[in-house]
């Protein structure tokens, strides 16, 4: 299998791009060969995705699965110019997890999308495409290519919320989805600009003429550079993250996209900004990041907080669910800036599980929208009693998201609250706070929708349907599996932490 | 000090020029000021003639007077002459004189301090002329006569008329 | 003086192509007519074949460095060959519906390549002027060619003003460099030029004006104001051509005129240059924002693209501390202008091709005309969006690729913050794109008749849609070729080579 | 005795001249000639510098041959300009180049 294993990251991002080529060739009247065939690759993709999981070897850590193919030399520019721009693949135990998250995001993504009749080649052509920039992003070692993943997974977006989309009707106010779509594009990419400006700072600062991050991370940049520029990729990493106060495209985006998009997107997606805020910014410019920590940190606390306040006043399933998202990235960032073992480790366990469960989120919500299409809290009542299949999946990623104890969000959360007394004990304190309104929206909204009595407008709703069920149910064990079983996350998500944080001799 | 003939000579033709021009840029009607640009193109065929490049006077008055007026006349003639008669300027004609006498303070102010070595005038006769334009130059004239072939099949393909559409 | 006059055969080619498909027209009669563009196909291709095999490797000189044959006059001779071949195929189904005169079109638009071929192997300001002359020339007839079309017309006259304008003042500026350096060649302009350790003000306002006619070739702001008129009036290909072929001449001639000429003085122009850019790149995006024509969207798009490449020429050489000029990465910078020039020209083209088919539908080339496309035209709906998303600079795109390498350039030669006002401009330009495709995808059709597209438009779209994405993802082949091309332009070697004596 | 600032200084003059018709006028025809007067000025700059200025023969008669090829040039772009411009009378009526409307930014 060594032979495999070189190239087993190449084909995460092959898959799907080959997947969104298919599917562009069938004929779009064959509405159900492009799902037989976009499944099919998904599931590929899910199935190299938990190899790669099982086959990193944590006791080695560093970077495994390692290949690089040549591209673009700049001559001039420093020792290794030759191979300026290389296709480096790579994962480490941050990147790991990530991957099998988003191969499972994936996979339950396109089971439902099943419903999508109208013009589903499109939409699964620029859904796979989405998913091969995603992959690309975890496995590339290259900063031009970890861009031009980035970029590449934020690109169709516009037209999956836009197209598939739906507007919001508010009494007051209405949201189109074209809205919606357009201040999502403007936000990230705004972010990527920053990203961009920073990754050419690096490279001209660096003087070594390549873009390899593992040649860069050897290069010590000098305290002023790490200074200016490290707020750079903070904050345009940040945008993606939902780092306050650029969050506000992430409800808005999330509320206006169809269902898949959405797990996608909260799923996954955001998790690339802290990802790339680790991957990136602490990697190559320590210093800075110890510097701009406490400012992360701080944000990161906002985030929980005005997150958790703002689901608090929602009455659309989706913009609590939207909100909460910006909440417990917030748990995210706050363990990113601690900057501690326990802290990062938690964070990342944190993207991991807030990345199942809100995906879960969103699933759920969009079987009850497609069955009763409404969102608004204060008219559904009382689903389980039609719905109880839905309300239990509801409540599992209810109780995940406000860390019940043998559910992913606990264990996560907990390491992030160890993590911050350790450094901020007082930011630990509101944490928890925030984790307490959680519980309050969340009980509040399952009490209300699912669990009161049955409104009389739903009488006649049914469950979800097979399909429905099997992806959620996907969902749902991984949540407990991550929850009873969260070592063998964390040894993996560990080896990696260790090492970024070796960066730190005095922290650690 | 006795003043040069040529130089009076010089600021006769630099007069008429100027004021051939400047009637070119002020004047209301049409014709005026293509005779006012004939003037102009005769004052500098003289200037011409004072620094002894006698063939390109003389080309200059051959082309100019002879081609280019003519032409634009005959451009006239072809429309309805009042339209022509009473013409405005635009209203931000003040910046254009602006910027035109600020570029003239920046050429003078160039011309000033730049020095050149410059020696007698002299003049250049006719088989040098051509010898170096056939010989060194004779790849941008070649060119140049495929620049004149485009503009004649694009003058005749545009003005031509068909008759039922016009 | 010896001078193998077979080093112009691809230039007589074309010329001799040009003759004959004027001559073919006078024989055919009618619907035979429908002849000359694949004439003038094959032609084009022939000369580019004979062009590649004749010219390969080649460095020699005509008439001591008027016109150069080097690696770098070839990849341009090929690339406008493959331009015109494109143009060609372009205009097929416009000419047929739209305009009179086929013969003449196609023959003025040969011309046209050919001095585009010489602007690019010039190595002397006459020889340049005058091939600039006829690609202009040629321009203004294709631009009022739609004769009975009073926006045609309009169009034609601002750009033949403005262009004839711009005409004079770089000629005021080679008559300074002629009168105070003695000399028009490039090699020479050099050596004159870091001869003396600071340049004369005569000298200096001439290199400006220079600049300032090649800035209206090239529509850089401030210059720019006939681009948007020229470009909406113009007959579509026309405007294609507009948009790619003369801005990638002029640059051709720029790039060359710095490099050689212009590089003992780089203290002198930079700033100017960097000037130019920020403003043109500003001013194109932030206008576009306003535009309710796609045509005119897609001019102020150029003129910000313009910007870009500007750029690359500001970047060219950085003076160092010691007052020394730096021609290290000088290859970075025109490497990249000559890959975003690909890079949009081919995108371009692609826009444009579709515009051309939504006109012959609809009779309309507003953006509004675009609603609903995505129904009605599927693969031509897909073509734009990823031209526009090439355009913006997004990935799998070239147009991700070439900014990257381009504004990657810029920030290397310690200007940074350039290439960031390029980044946030190009944010900017995402937005009115996404409005382009918003229209094409979200909105619906007022009329969803399916548009039917000749099999040679699909064939030439579907050309164009591949290359967009095998550039933005393997653009290393093409990266190879510029590489050769920017080589011959900056090595010691080339028949004039970078003058010695820098200062 | 004339010597080259005269011409240069004339040459200058002339050229601002144009340059202020080109730029003020607002009938296409005036901008045309507004055009040649600044063709001129290059003219009489080239001349003044090919009789004046210390060169060899070759550079010398070199100035003269610009002052050819621009004459030339200039000749074309009117006539063709002026084509342009009577076709746009025919369709619109007038030359006015800001009376020429039909399309704004």
């Amino acid at each position: 299998m060594d032979n495999f294993d070189s190239y087993a990251l190449f084909l995460l991002v092959v898959i799907p791009m080959a997947g969104a080529v298919v599917v562009m060739l069938i004929p779009g009247a064959l509405k159900q060969q492009i799902r037989w065939v976009s499944s099919a690759f998904a599931l590929s993709a899910l199935l190299v995705s938990f190899y790669v999981f099982w086959a990193y070897d944590h006791e080695a850590g560093g970077f495994q699965f390692q290949r690089t193919w040549d591209w673009l030399a700049m001559p001039g520019t420093g020792p290794l110019s030759d191979k300026a721009i290389t296709l480096a693949l790579g994962i480490d135990g941050i990147a790991a997890p990530m991957i099998l998250l988003t191969g499972i995001v994936m996979f339950t993504g396109v089971l439902i999308s099943w419903k999508i009749a109208d013009r589903n080649k499109e939409f699964f052509v620029l859904y796979q495409l989405l998913l091969s920039g995603v992959f690309g992003v975890f496995v590339s070692l290259d900063l031009f290519f970890f861009f031009f993943f980035y970029e590449l997974a934020v690109l169709p977006m516009y037209l999956l919320i836009g197209v598939w989309g739906s507007s919001s009707e508010f009494p007051t106010f209405s949201r189109a989805k074209e809205y919606g779509a357009m201040k999502l594009m403007i936000f990230l990419v705004a972010g990527s600009v920053l990203i961009w400006i920073a990754i050419m700072a690096i490279f001209v600062e660096s003087g070594i003429g390549s873009f390899n991050l593992l040649e860069l991370q050897n290069v010590t940049f000098s305290d002023n550079f790490q200074r200016v520029f490290f707020p750079f990729l903070m904050v345009g990493f940040g945008v993606l993250a939902g780092l306050w106060p650029f969050h506000t495209w992430s409800p808005d985006g999330h509320v206006a996209a169809p269902t898949a998009v959405s797990m996608v997107h909260a799923g996954v997606l955001m998790k690339l900004g802290a990802f790339g805020i680790i991957r990136v910014g602490i990697l190559l410019m320590p210093e800075g990041a110890q510097d701009w920590m406490p400012v992360l940190i701080g944000l990161g606390t906002v985030n929980v907080l005005y997150g958790a306040w703002s689901a608090l006043g929602q009455t659309d399933l989706k913009y609590v669910i939207g909100y909460s998202s910006v909440s417990h990235m917030g748990y995210v960032l706050m363990g990113i800036a601690t900057l501690n073992s326990l802290g990062v480790t938690g964070a990342v366990l944190q993207m991991l599980s807030h990345g199942l469960m809100t995906a879960l989120f969103f699933a759920v919500v969009g079987v009850v929208y497609d069955k009763t299409h409404t969102r608004d809290i204060n008219v559904l009542e009382g689903l389980s009693k039609r719905m109880g299949f839905t309300a239990v999946l509801f409540a599992i990623a209810g109780f995940a998201s406000l860390g019940l104890p043998g559910l992913s969000g606990f264990v996560a959360e907990l390491l992030v609250f160890l993590g911050l007394f350790q450094t901020y004990p007082i930011l630990g304190v509101l944490g928890i706070i925030g984790a307490a309104i959680t519980a309050v929206y969340i009980l509040r909204l399952m009490a209300k929708v699912f669990f009161g009595p049955l409104g009389e407008r739903w009488q006649d709703e049914t469950d979800a349907s097979g399909l429905e069920r099997f992806s959620t149910l996907i969902l749902a064990g991984f949540i407990l599996l991550v929850g009873l079983f969260p070592f063998p996350f964390i040894r993996v998500i560990n080896t990696g932490v260790l090492e970024i944080l070796q960066k730190f001799p005095e922290a650690g | 000090m006795m003043v040069e003939p040529s130089l009076v000579l010089f600021y006769l033709a630099s007069a008429i020029t100027l004021g051939g021009a400047l009637g070119v840029v002020m004047t209301r009607n049409i014709v005026y000021a293509s005779f006012a640009l004939l003037a102009a193109m005769m004052g500098v065929a003289g200037v011409f003639l004072l620094v002894f490049a006698e063939f390109l006077a003389l080309v200059q008055i051959l082309i100019y007077g002879g081609a280019v007026v003519i032409v634009l006349l005959f451009a006239l003639m072809l429309t309805r002459l009042e339209d022509f008669q009473n013409l405005t300027d635009h209203r931000q004609w003040p910046i254009a004189a602006v910027i035109s006498i600020g570029l003239f303070a920046l050429l003078v102010t160039a011309i000033v301090t730049t020095s050149v070595r410059t020696t007698e005038p002299q003049s250049i006769d006719f088989e040098t002329l051509g010898e170096t334009l056939f010989t060194q130059w004779a790849i941008p004239f070649e060119v140049a006569s495929l620049v004149l072939l485009v503009a004649l099949i694009g003058s005749i393909v545009l003005v031509r008329t068909d008759g039922d559409r016009d | 003086m010896n001078n193998n006059f077979l080093l112009l055969m691809p230039e007589f080619l074309v010329t001799g192509l040009a003759f004959l498909v004027l001559t073919a027209d006078f024989f055919l009669r009618g619907d035979r007519k429908n002849f000359l563009p694949y004439l003038a196909v094959l032609g084009l291709i022939g000369a580019l074949t004979f062009t590649l095999i004749d010219q390969w490797d080649r460095v020699d000189h005509l008439y001591e460095g008027l016109i150069l044959i080097d690696g770098y006059a070839l990849f341009f001779k090929a690339f406008f060959l493959v331009l015109g071949v494109i143009v060609v195929l372009s205009s097929v189904e416009y000419v047929k519906r739209n305009l009179d005169n086929p013969g003449e079109y196609y023959g003025i638009l040969i011309f046209t390549i050919v001095g585009m071929m010489l602007m690019a192997a010039s190595g002397e300001l006459l020889t340049a002027y005058i091939s600039l002359e006829l690609l202009s020339f040629g321009l203004y007839v294709l631009v009022s060619f739609d004769r009975y079309g009073a926006k045609s017309n309009e169009a034609g006259t601002k750009y033949i003003l403005l262009g004839a304008f711009s005409s004079a003042l770089m000629l005021y500026g080679i008559s300074q460099v002629y009168g105070l350096l003695g000399t028009t060649r490039f090699d020479g302009i050099a050596e004159a030029l870091s001869a003396t350790p600071d340049i004369s003000p005569g000298v200096l306002v001439g290199l400006v004006l220079i600049i300032a006619g090649l800035g209206f070739k090239v529509a850089s702001v401030p210059f720019h104001m006939w681009a948007p008129d020229a470009y909406e009036g113009a007959p579509i290909p026309v405007t294609a051509y507009l948009a790619v072929g003369s801005k990638a001449a002029a640059f051709a001639l720029v790039l060359r005129f710095f490099v050689e000429a212009l590089m003992p003085a780089v203290g002198d122009w930079q700033m100017i240059i960097v000037i130019m850019a920020a403003l043109t790149m500003t001013v194109g995006n932030l206008v576009a924002l306003a535009q309710s024509n796609l045509k005119r969207l897609l001019a102020y798009s150029s003129i910000g693209h313009v910007g870009y490449l500007l750029m690359g020429v500001a970047a060219l050489a950085a003076v160092g501390d010691d007052g020394r000029v730096q021609l290290q990465l000088s290859h970075l910078a025109s490497n990249g202008l000559m890959l975003h020039l690909v890079a949009y020209g081919v995108t371009n083209m692609a826009v444009f091709l579709g515009i051309a088919v939504v006109y012959n539908a609809t009779g309309k080339d507003d953006i509004a005309n675009l609603a609903g496309l995505s129904r009605r035209a599927p693969f031509l709906s897909a073509v734009m969006a990823v031209s526009f998303f090439s355009l913006a600079g997004l990935p799998i795109f070239a147009g991700f690729v070439s900014k990257f390498y381009l504004f990657n350039a810029v920030a290397l030669q310690g200007l940074l913050w350039l290439a960031g006002l390029a980044i946030f401009t190009s944010l900017i330009s995402l937005y009115y794109y996404l409005n382009v495709v918003r229209q094409i995808y979200i909105e619906d059709a007022p009329d969803p008749t399916p548009i039917s597209m000749p099999k040679l438009t699909v064939g030439v779209m579907g050309v164009l849609f591949l290359a967009i994405i095998f550039l933005g993802v393997y653009p290393v082949p093409l990266m190879e070729a510029i590489q050769h091309a920017s080589d011959a332009l900056m090595s010691s070697e080339s028949p004039i080579g970078l003058s010695q004596g820098l200062r | 005795m004339i010597e080259l600032a005269h011409l240069q200084i004339l040459s200058a003059g002339l050229f601002a001249i144009g340059t202020y018709g080109v730029l003020a006028r607002r009938s296409a025809v005036l901008i045309l000639m507004s055009i040649e007067l600044m063709l001129n000025a290059v003219n009489i700059n080239l001349v003044g510098y090919a009789a004046f200025v210390d060169f060899d023969e070759a550079t010398r008669s070199f100035g003269q041959v610009l002052v050819i090829f621009v004459i030339t040039i200039a000749a074309a772009e009117l006539a063709l300009a002026i084509a342009i411009i009577l076709r746009l009378y025919r369709n619109r009526s007038t030359v006015n180049v800001d009376e020429i409307d039909l399309m704004k930014w």
